[in-house]
């Protein structure tokens, strides 16, 4: 098995974190992994995205042009990269924003509601965690109980005690994720 | 046994550094390798091992330290990123040319001038060839994983007091941004001035004593004859570490009829166009040099004589294809293939390149 | 209150206050809120009231004003980190007619930057020195800089500066003061009305100084990085207020009309 | 004494929602709008236009230059 | 007409410049190019032609005033030896990037570190392949007499200016400190803004007019794929500097069944070991290049055809070497002899190293 | 006067001065009369003094004493020109027990390493910094330094160093004074008998300070270069008296015996 | 009061003729020779032995440290 | 004619400008000349040499290592440089401060008493003309009108009051040189 995942949104999103989450329990079920972040000057309103490869066999490279499953959080990001999901692949986004949505038959689209579930779960920072659990269920690659543990080594001992919360906005996510 | 991570390498060279036991580190902010100095800061090994780390007002400065730390015998290092490693040479110059045994890392980003801070590998020539003035090297490392950043910090060092030597690790945005898994290694001690001196000798300015002259690092020398001197002795034990210390390692070259040659994060995208090009049925592989110098030339010349045709790839605009060519010395093509100024070439790009420049070019 | 409506406020005739002409219609790079936008629009006025756009030349440091000349429509040059002020001699004795200043963060100006501002003022170029200190590197993600307050928390002093690991904060303008060269030093803010007010009169004159070579004019603006910071604009001006003010005071530090032979002659006393 | 009359205009798009022409104002006449623009910034919007005096103190301030002060005196 | 004149090689610099018409000069003191900017001073060109000269704080200070005069369109000049222009070498990568056009005039000495002050060719590899980072190139002239210095300099300018490159003068202690007869141009005027609008085009900083756009200097680009057009470009333009102004001399090349290829001070040491060699019967000529980048290698190639062997005679430890065996491409046997640190090589050792290594070695 | 032979006189247990012990047989390569010499010397006696022979580590500079590390026999760093600063922060927080002085020429020191010596005593480094101010480049050949004296002739000033041109003399060592990193200041000389005594206590405080942990000592030594001035080795010292001590006064500028954090209490004032 | 009687020794080959001492000598013991040594320098040497009082002045300011100071209290 | 020539002593001695106003005598009558010095750090009670070469032709190397004429005027130089004429060649030095004379029987061996002579002509400056004097008797490759030229050419117009004692000077040298 090979996953290769791009996660694109706004600088504020948590689109790192949920990447590195997705890593690290890459890592709890023995798999090899790759994080590849873009990275940029200090500067708000950009945009940031993370390449997230897990796979049974060692990585060869971790840049890659084409994705198995693209997460996308902004119109922006849409843009840029719906044409690079592989032709079956996925395409999951979260319509609040997107005016111009998704247009490629080739693939499968679903959309998760993300912000406005966070803002139902009271908490807009399970945003990524509710993303990351509609991406789990339509992509179950990891196991729950790596997910918990990758949550546990990626978040410092102070926020251990969000971990609940944290799998709960994932449950959410697996519910809540439709076709487009 | 060590203990397994997922971290970026920018981290993982502070991470690794601290374990290795080392004593001391200087360095400026510049992306994308600040998480170095932001690592060991939040580490605070000063706490816990001792060792030293100073935020310097320059690179200019960060390398003088350097100077100043490694002249003690101590395990040093600084990092920084091209711009800031091109204000550093005077210093590389000096740190060569006294025979100072220290760690320098260079996470490349696109030049030149200010450029971007996206990856790139246009730094070569300035790591293996050139760089400050006169005649010198430094030993260069080119990891092509977090493992490997990791692994070179120690390697680094050893390779650098074995024959007082600057080592520089040569990567890129691509290597020092991303994470992977990584094995770290248990905490070591640092040594103390006495172990140094019983290993690596008594040369380090550590406080005359009664039974010794003055220790003295320099570079300089008023008469050429001692200077000549001084320079034919760093030419032996450049010739020394070439015979000793070649790093390389090959991915399905038993039976390829074309080779890439790619080191670093280019070397991960051509372990991919493998794939692509040997389900096309192109018999090809890769020789990743892990330290571009000491080159493989050895090996180069040999593959030379069983595949019909070698694809430097490189983020540059052609620097590694020099030592390439100079090992074949014209018995079968050679090309350069790369991208530039920040841009990572794609698996399929590279295959194309090879089926163009060298399978169609014959 | 007598009633008018919007719309017959809103006209051409009674516009008063808008964007300066030489500002371009780029958007910013700038997170929200950051001193760096104020400070531009303070230049682009001053080259707008003093039209002499076709005869400034800007230079941009490394910093998060590195695009400065994105956003300012006259000549620029953007000068290697900390360099400025050599790109800046140069273009000054070249063109002496031209208008030169150099547009410097603290890390750029006070740190790597420290030799070239020293020297510059030193043989008191007849330029401008904008310098904005917002005690960080912005850019790179909010590293200490020399400028940082002791005790703040920056992603290379995460447990608060220490000033036994990284020494004290720099007054490099209370030092430039001291120097013959420089005819004009002064210290300012722009995170009120009133404040923006004077600075944009700070400017003005170290434009005006050239025109009467009588040295290097110095304007240090306190600002802030809410990135940096970690804080959001509004309370990154009341922290500015409460802690940056006290250790860096605003008001002039120098203000010599005279001719700099006469501040010399003070100096060798 | 003439009174006087202001209103500004934001430039909506650009404004980025730093809030610091809210604090300025000494009239207490900008807030910062429920909804974002195209950059997800709650932009700056005239909350109490009657107060306004026209002084452009909420332009000066403003870091993106994106605020233009009418005034009238009536 | 011009003036005929006994001068330093250092001196004739300076004086070529002002006669030039050249607009500034930027410097710190460093052994042995300090009479360039003592000239200066004592002919107080400001008085005269209006030519600026500032004694710049260091090294660095001196780079980035001249990035400031160039970028203002200005013709301008700075020199230095090694460790210096090690220190400049961050600010010729910017001065690369954003493409303006400038003299830097390297006096080289024995390295590496503060070394020696004496003669030496070791920062070869600095000036034509790497030095700063990024890809980049600079012109590289490398003046073998004292009338050549003076050419050079007009020489340097005019490249610069019509690639918008900065030029590199590479030459030595010998022919910096040596006098020699030199016939100096007669003084040029400088040129106006709107001279250099109009032969050059419109892009330096010189205020803004209205019917254009601001002017910006910068290497920077925050995108990689406009980073990487950049580099395209850049690199087109070497390309085209390559096929265009290629430069070198030939010394009894038409019988010669050997080569020495060398420049500067070592091509003149070369021209008496051909008197010896020829007078043993040994037929060797001398291929002299006299831009180094550009490097002829297409009539390096061509004369690999016809000579047997080549030595690449350089005070280095074998740099050039390694654009001569590019270009032979293993077709002969090429071989470097060089002495260094500060020592240059008799024309008698240079014969006996021919007959060693190359015809001996065959 | 009574009378006794010369020979009774030169005996071993008569002897009151000579060589310090750490100066070594080594000729100097100074001009004579070089201020160095005396300047070495005396670091050599403080050094003999205290006993620390084997815990000293000297920084040389590049400038004419960059050989200082044939002439005292302890451990040395030759440094890069102008970065001794730099070189000695390392060395000195490595080896904190270690006494750790740079040697510093002014073109060294004020010129090419301005920011490194500003930020080494802003961080308030435990270390001594000799600087020797001849006003001169002595080692290129009697270049222009940032302290050469305004008219002064030089190499690259040969009509006399103008303000207009090249600034102003460099009073480096009152801004230094300035920052609260630096523990102790002072500006001596070497010409007389009783100047030699005034520096060498000088040096021994400077030395003794790094044992209080109290932060950088900066030790100034108006100097003469007789072949840079053109003058003789007696007539510099009378030039020097003349010139040089009107602009450069002797004396302590700086004493803190208090524990830095209390003057940099003084300093946010 | 004990009267104090002084002498120095040069090391005449490392003299450098510098001068600094014959002007540091409060009693002019010190004169420069006519003579040179092998490097071309006038040495220094006692040219009033009878008034020297042993202060070591001329020690002191000699930059190349070749003069040993000598004292007895006679 | 090729004439090869090192002239080498103190720093002091003049040994760089004698070399000059050779150089520039030659160039006066229209030969190829090259003048190239020895150069170190700014020290004293160093050495100074300088070589010369005047030639009817092209100069190749400026730099060589044996010579037709050395002139020498201290011990350390005519340790370093005898060996290095050319047999047959000339050697020509001041015998004051010579301690160890040259032992060379295969070269021409003259001597010239500079110093003595300088001082006697009540100016020690005149030293080095002296000198050149005597080589110029040796060697009598440049005429002395041009000489004349190239003292007029070398010296700043301000010392021109000063060629008549330097030609008397030249003369004195021409006279007082022996055969050692
Ligand atoms: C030689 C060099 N070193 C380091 C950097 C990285 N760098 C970019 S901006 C910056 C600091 C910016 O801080 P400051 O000058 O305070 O400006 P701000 O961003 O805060 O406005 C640094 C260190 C660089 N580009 N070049
Ligand atoms: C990077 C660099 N720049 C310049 C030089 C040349 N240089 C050697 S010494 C010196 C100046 C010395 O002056 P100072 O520091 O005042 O010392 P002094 O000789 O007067 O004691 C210079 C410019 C050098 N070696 N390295
Ligand atoms: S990082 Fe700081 S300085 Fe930079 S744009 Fe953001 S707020 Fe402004
Ligand atoms: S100050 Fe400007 S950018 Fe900030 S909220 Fe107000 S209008 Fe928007
Ligand atoms: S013009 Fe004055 S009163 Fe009107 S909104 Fe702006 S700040 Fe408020
Ligand atoms: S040149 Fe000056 S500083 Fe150098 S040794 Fe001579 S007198 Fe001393
Ligand atoms: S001071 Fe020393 S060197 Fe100078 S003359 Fe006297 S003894 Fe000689
Ligand atoms: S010891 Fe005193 S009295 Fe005697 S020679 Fe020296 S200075 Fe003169
Ligand atoms: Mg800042
Ligand atoms: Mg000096």
């Amino acid at each position: 098995m090979t996953e290769e995942i791009i996660i694109a949104g706004f600088g504020g999103q948590g689109v790192l974190s949920m990447g590195k989450i997705l890593a690290y329990s890459g890592v709890m079920q023995n798999q090899e992994v790759s994080w590849m972040p873009s990275y940029g000057p200090e500067m708000r309103g950009g945009t940031a995205n993370v390449t997230v490869i897990v796979s049974d066999n060692r990585i060869s490279s971790p840049i890659i042009n084409e994705y198995d499953t693209a997460i996308i959080l902004n119109q922006q990001s849409l843009d840029k990269f719906e044409d690079d999901v592989k032709p079956g692949g996925i395409l999951l986004f979260d319509p609040n924003g997107i005016t111009r949505p998704p247009k490629r038959k080739d693939i499968k689209v679903y959309t998760i509601e993300g912000a406005e579930e966070a803002s139902k779960m009271g908490n807009p920072k399970t945003f990524n965690m509710i993303v990351l659990g509609a991406y789990l269920k339509l992509k179950p690659i990891i196991k729950t109980e790596n997910v918990q543990k990758g949550l546990e080594k990626s978040l410092p001992e102070r926020h251990h005690k969000l971990i609940p919360m944290n799998l709960e906005a994932i449950k959410v996510g697996m519910e809540k994720v439709s076709e487009f | 046994m060590g203990e397994l991570k997922l971290m970026k390498g920018n981290e993982v060279i502070a991470e690794a550094a601290i374990r290795y036991g080392c004593d001391g580190y200087f360095g400026y902010p510049i992306t994308p390798q600040s998480e170095v100095m932001e690592t060991l800061m939040l580490q605070k090994p000063w706490e816990t091992t001792g060792m030293v780390v100073v935020q310097a007002e320059s690179e200019v400065a960060s390398i003088n330290m350097l100077y100043g730390g490694a002249s003690c015998g101590k395990r040093v290092f600084t990092s920084s990123s091209s711009p800031g490693i091109s204000l550093m040479l005077e210093g590389i110059s000096y740190l060569a040319g006294a025979e100072l045994p220290c760690l320098i890392v260079n996470v490349v980003r696109g030049g030149p001038g200010l450029g971007t801070i996206q990856p790139s590998q246009a730094d070569y020539n300035q790591a293996t060839k050139g760089g400050g003035h006169g005649d010198y090297q430094t030993i260069v490392l080119a990891p092509a994983s977090v493992q490997e950043m990791n692994d070179h910090v120690g390697l680094g060092f050893d390779l650098a007091f074995k024959y007082r030597i600057p080592s520089l690790i040569l990567t890129d945005g691509v290597i020092g941004q991303m994470m992977e898994k990584v094995v770290v290694e248990d905490q070591k001690p640092r040594w103390t001035d006495e172990e140094i001196k019983e290993k690596y000798g008594d040369w380090a300015t550590t406080g005359k004593q009664k039974n010794r002259k003055g220790n003295i690092i320099t570079s300089l020398a008023l008469e050429s004859e001692v200077m000549e001197k001084h320079n034919i002795h760093l030419q032996k034990k450049y010739r020394e570490i070439e015979e000793n210390e070649v790093l390389f390692e090959e991915f399905q070259t038993e039976d390829a009829e074309y080779l890439f040659v790619a080191y670093g994060s280019s070397a991960r995208v051509c372990q991919k166009a493998i794939e692509i090009a040997r389900a096309k049925g192109i018999k090809v592989g890769l020789l990743r040099p892990i330290l571009v110098w000491p080159y493989p030339k050895k090996r180069v010349s040999e593959l030379a004589d069983q595949v019909k045709g070698m694809l430097s790839v490189e983020m540059s605009a052609g620097q590694m294809v020099i030592d390439v060519k100079l090992a074949v010395n014209g018995r079968i093509p050679v090309e350069h293939f790369g991208r530039f100024g920040g841009i990572i070439p794609s698996p399929a790009e590279v295959v194309e390149a090879l089926e163009q420049k060298i399978i169609g070019g014959k | 209150m007598a009633d008018i409506d919007i719309k017959d406020i809103i006209k051409e005739e009674n516009l008063i206050y808008t964007k300066p002409k030489v500002i371009t219609d780029t958007v910013m790079h700038y997170c929200p809120g950051c001193s760096h936008g104020v400070a531009h629009k303070l230049v682009a006025e001053v080259i707008d009231d003093m039209d002499i756009q076709d005869k400034t030349i800007g230079i941009s440091p490394v910093g998060c004003s590195v695009l400065a000349y994105n956003y300012l429509d006259i000549d620029w040059q953007q000068a290697a980190h900390g360099r400025a002020p050599a790109l800046a001699t140069a273009a000054k004795r070249l063109m002496p007619n031209h208008y030169v200043f150099t547009y410097q963060g603290d890390g750029d100006l006070a740190s790597i930057g420290a030799a070239e501002i020293l020297h510059a003022c030193n043989r008191g170029e007849n330029i401008t020195v904008i310098f904005i200190n917002n005690a960080i590197y912005g850019m790179t993600g909010g590293q200490m800089a020399p400028t940082t307050l002791v005790g703040m928390k920056t992603a290379t002093s995460p447990y608060g500066r220490s000033t036994e690991l990284n020494g004290y904060p720099l007054k490099i303008t209370e030092l430039i003061a001291q120097l013959p060269g420089v005819a004009y030093v002064t210290r300012q803010s722009v995170h009120t009305p009133a404040a923006v007010r004077k600075t944009k009169k700070a400017i003005r004159k170290g434009f005006e100084n050239q025109d009467k070579k009588i040295g290097t004019s110095f304007i240090e603006i306190v600002s802030t990085c809410s990135s940096g910071w970690k804080l959001s604009p509004v309370k990154s001006n009341e922290w500015m207020e409460e802690h940056m003010f006290k250790f860096y005071p605003l008001g002039d530090l120098k203000d010599s009309e005279k001719e700099s032979e006469e501040s010399y002659k003070k100096y060798i006393e | 004494m003439a009174k006087v009359r202001g209103a500004i205009v934001v430039d909506q798009e650009r404004c980025k929602g730093c809030g610091i022409c809210v604090v300025a104002c000494p009239t207490g006449v900008i807030q910062l709008a429920k909804q974002v623009n195209g950059k997800g910034y709650n932009y700056a919007v005239m909350d109490k236009p009657e107060a306004c005096i026209g002084c452009a103190n909420c332009g000066q301030v403003c870091p993106d230059s994106v605020i233009s002060v009418y005034r009238v005196k009536i």
